[in-house]
């Protein structure tokens, strides 16, 4: 594993897809498949003005470390970025992107859906959600089917 | 007595009223656990904060740990309701 | 699943990752994943000086987009890009672009490995092996792996 | 007789040395596989292209279909190896 380029990052800003997809595949033959996982902030209902994020700073970048190497060594990925928003999110706006990159696709999926999962449960960060009549809404609740998520990697070999 | 570095996050901070602080723990404090229910005596919004006290998550110099592990030799001491990112 | 998008393409020509998850999330607050898989030309020996990709105009745009509609029934998917190129492909460039977006993140992954198990087994392309030294190294042969990655999806409810 | 367009793709219509053609069909034609050993018989280039008729791969009028089906009203039917791409 020694050499597998992990970039984590933890900004206030949005990420740009295309230059992390760029920068971890770029000038290489030997990347079969490369997987981007995107999650949104989602407002179906219209009643959100914004996420706000807080997190652990330092450990929130040392977790998701963590979980990106555990996924490389894993499912052999070839090289891994996550980065993850804080602050205030509107609805439609990025919240987080994993990228996987390996040789063959299931790697790369199954890499990128690990690390969803264990960023989802364990990575140090909370999300407060703002109404648009200027209310807070509150913290928002874990979910058991998150932690369910999770759990499924310990009942597998792969 | 140690002296160590407490932060708080998300509604355990919010209840707290502060997001971080330097406290002295008597000896009787051993594990994170024991921690959890010292903080509870220092005041109601203590209470209020740790009152479900098996749902928060306790890191230990930035790493997760369970509620029986010692705290002998923390840096920093980090108590959190369950993480939502993502 | 009436007015749900489908984009196929099969082109001669590159495609821009980035420029295909805008058209499919702009503007949108109901999604809250994207997943994209780019399937690159690999050639870890350095003996590869291209792909060639045989496929049948008419059909493969056909068969790829009704992949694409039973996944978005299967997974309950929002919206689908799938974007095949044909020709010469050199080692590092791009074969095949599949996007998937959904409200929770799982039907987006399951959805675009779906769309990618049943595309190498059923869509029709041959890759044909030009070697460095100029020599044609014949057809891919298809892999049993990859009727297997399909048939999985039999065995399963969801 | 009915007139029907074949078209040929990859080792297939490399071995066959052409991409595509229109033939006048035998009634005894009647399924997919009809037609497989119902080609073999009309050279040794067709012999080579579907000398193991099994693993080719049928489409009538673009969509997939085993060597059992019916080939009446087929305006276009195409013959190939295994798929490789994605």
């Amino acid at each position: 594993m020694t050499g597998v380029p992990v970039t984590v990052r933890v900004q206030r800003q949005d990420f740009d897809l295309a230059a992390e997809v760029q920068a971890l595949s770029t000038g290489r033959h030997d990347i079969g498949a490369v997987v981007t996982f995107s999650g949104l902030c989602r407002d179906e209902a219209g009643s959100l003005s914004a996420l706000e994020l807080e997190h652990y700073p330092g450990m929130a970048e040392a977790e998701i470390t963590r979980i990106c190497k555990e996924a490389v060594t894993r499912f052999g990925l070839q090289a891994v970025c996550a980065i993850h928003r804080h602050g205030k999110i509107l609805p439609g706006e990025n919240i987080v992107l994993v990228v996987t990159a390996s040789p063959h696709r299931q790697a790369a999926f199954d890499g990128a859906n690990f690390i969803m999962d264990f960023l989802k449960t364990s990575a140090p960060f909370w999300k407060k959600e703002h109404a648009v009549d200027g209310k807070e809404r509150g913290w928002v609740s874990a979910k058991d089917e998150d932690d369910s998520a999770r759990d499924r990697w310990s009942n597998t070999k792969d | 007595m140690a002296s160590v570095n407490l932060v708080y996050f998300a509604w355990v901070r919010e209840r707290i009223g502060k997001g971080e602080e330097t406290l002295e723990l008597p000896g009787t404090v051993v594990t994170a656990g024991d921690l959890l229910a010292h903080l509870k005596t220092l005041g109601e919004e203590y209470e209020a904060a740790l009152e479900h006290q098996n749902v928060i998550r306790v890191a230990i110099n930035q790493e997760h740990v369970d509620h029986d592990e010692p705290i002998a030799g923390a840096r920093e001491i980090a108590l959190f309701p369950p993480m939502t990112g993502g």
